[in-house]
């Protein structure tokens, strides 16, 4: 079974892939890993800056190897390096 | 236990005070938050737009931010400041996103507590925790024309 | 030798702002003199007067000072701040004398700096010394009558 | 020789002593800490007090066993403990 979830882009990522944000289809449990590698898949110019990104899960900053239960309302987002203050 | 989680609830309602706003901010208004009887001492930091980097002309910057969960990461900075500072009374952080000109402040944290030196560790220790986890995003855009996003050293 | 005692000279001249008043004072004031555009940090730190003292209410707080010595004092704190702090670019420091209010600032010092760091550990370090060296003189006035001059902390 | 020198009085200091200046006879070498037994001669009420004060000479901190070089324009202060901030 798989589903498309909505991925949040911001600051260089979102300047890249050139959208703010993005459709994905997933199935209900993933690694964080993964869904980085699918992104990638579908938006080739993210594949440099996607290995400084970390994945936000339910606002909530995810590891790579990070198990992730996921359904089509979960809030997902792509995070590039934090330059706030 | 659920008396002492009711209290921390409450703690974090009336005395953390965050926000991101486009219009310019201003330690007056963080001051005034945290400012109470029982204190003694008031610390702010105020992170301001240099007009350089690496020798370049900053002409301005521009910041954006995923604002929902950077409310809730900036929640979380206060909530670790109190853990690590207990003497803390009030905790205001304010970030400015959108265009903000060289001089302009981008981030203001005040926090307030009975003695000097806790208030003064505690908006250190503030401003660092901000700067590792709040997801807000620089751009510096260069006199001659070049931009740059920027991130925060470790 | 003598072209880097003229400089310092012009480093305290322009860059060291220190003032006695009995008027209210003012983080604006401080802060808008240490801001300078190739600072991206400005540190501020308020003493305000507490409410209590040992479980005595204080109802307000008057101070005095030997002036004349206490502006030179608080010159040797901005010099001394300068001299461990090398990045600094501007120290303010106003001290409030007479009666001061519940709540109300009775000393404020910014700095300013390239980097957090040092604007934040100057602004503590002139808070620690000021509070070692300039001839001010502080009587808590408690709600039950009584008065008690005070010392400060080694 | 001898001559008279202000002594300005701050704080608690001029609360006891119930004046805000007082005159000393003084010679015109002598360490901090003779200046200040004259005071207390003097000014007895002062005599509690006087061992946690310090002399400025010149606005100057004085040790106790340093030695002044005094005329009658010498500006000199009894500091009792302060108290800014």
């Amino acid at each position: 079974m798989t589903f498309d979830v909505t991925i949040l882009l911001f600051g260089p990522v979102r300047e890249i892939a050139g959208v703010d944000r993005i459709r994905l289809n997933v199935r209900p449990q993933m690694t964080s890993a993964e869904i980085i590698q699918q992104i990638v898949k579908k938006h080739p110019s993210l594949k440099q800056i996607s290995s400084n990104c970390v994945l936000a899960v339910g606002q909530q900053y995810r590891h790579r190897d990070e198990n992730l239960y996921l359904d089509t309302s979960t809030e997902i987002a792509l995070i590039p390096p934090i330059s706030g203050g | 236990e659920i008396v002492a989680k009711i209290f921390d609830k409450l703690q974090e309602v009336f005395n953390d005070f965050v926000r991101i706003q486009s219009d310019p901010i201003s330690s007056m208004s963080t001051e005034k938050f945290v400012n109470l009887p029982n204190c003694g001492a008031i610390s702010t930091f105020i992170g301001t737009t240099r007009d350089n980097f690496n020798n370049k002309k900053v002409k301005l910057l521009e910041y954006e931010c995923y604002e929902a969960m950077a409310y809730s990461e900036m929640k979380n900075v206060c909530q670790k400041t109190r853990e690590k500072f207990a003497e803390i009374k009030r905790i205001a952080i304010f970030h400015r996103i959108g265009k903000v000109d060289i001089g302009e402040a981008s981030v203001i944290i005040s926090s307030s507590s009975p003695h000097r030196r806790e208030a003064i560790e505690a908006t250190h220790f503030a401003i660092d925790i901000l700067k590792e986890t709040v997801p807000i995003f620089k751009k510096e855009i260069y006199e001659d024309g070049t931009k740059s996003w920027k991130e925060n050293a470790e």
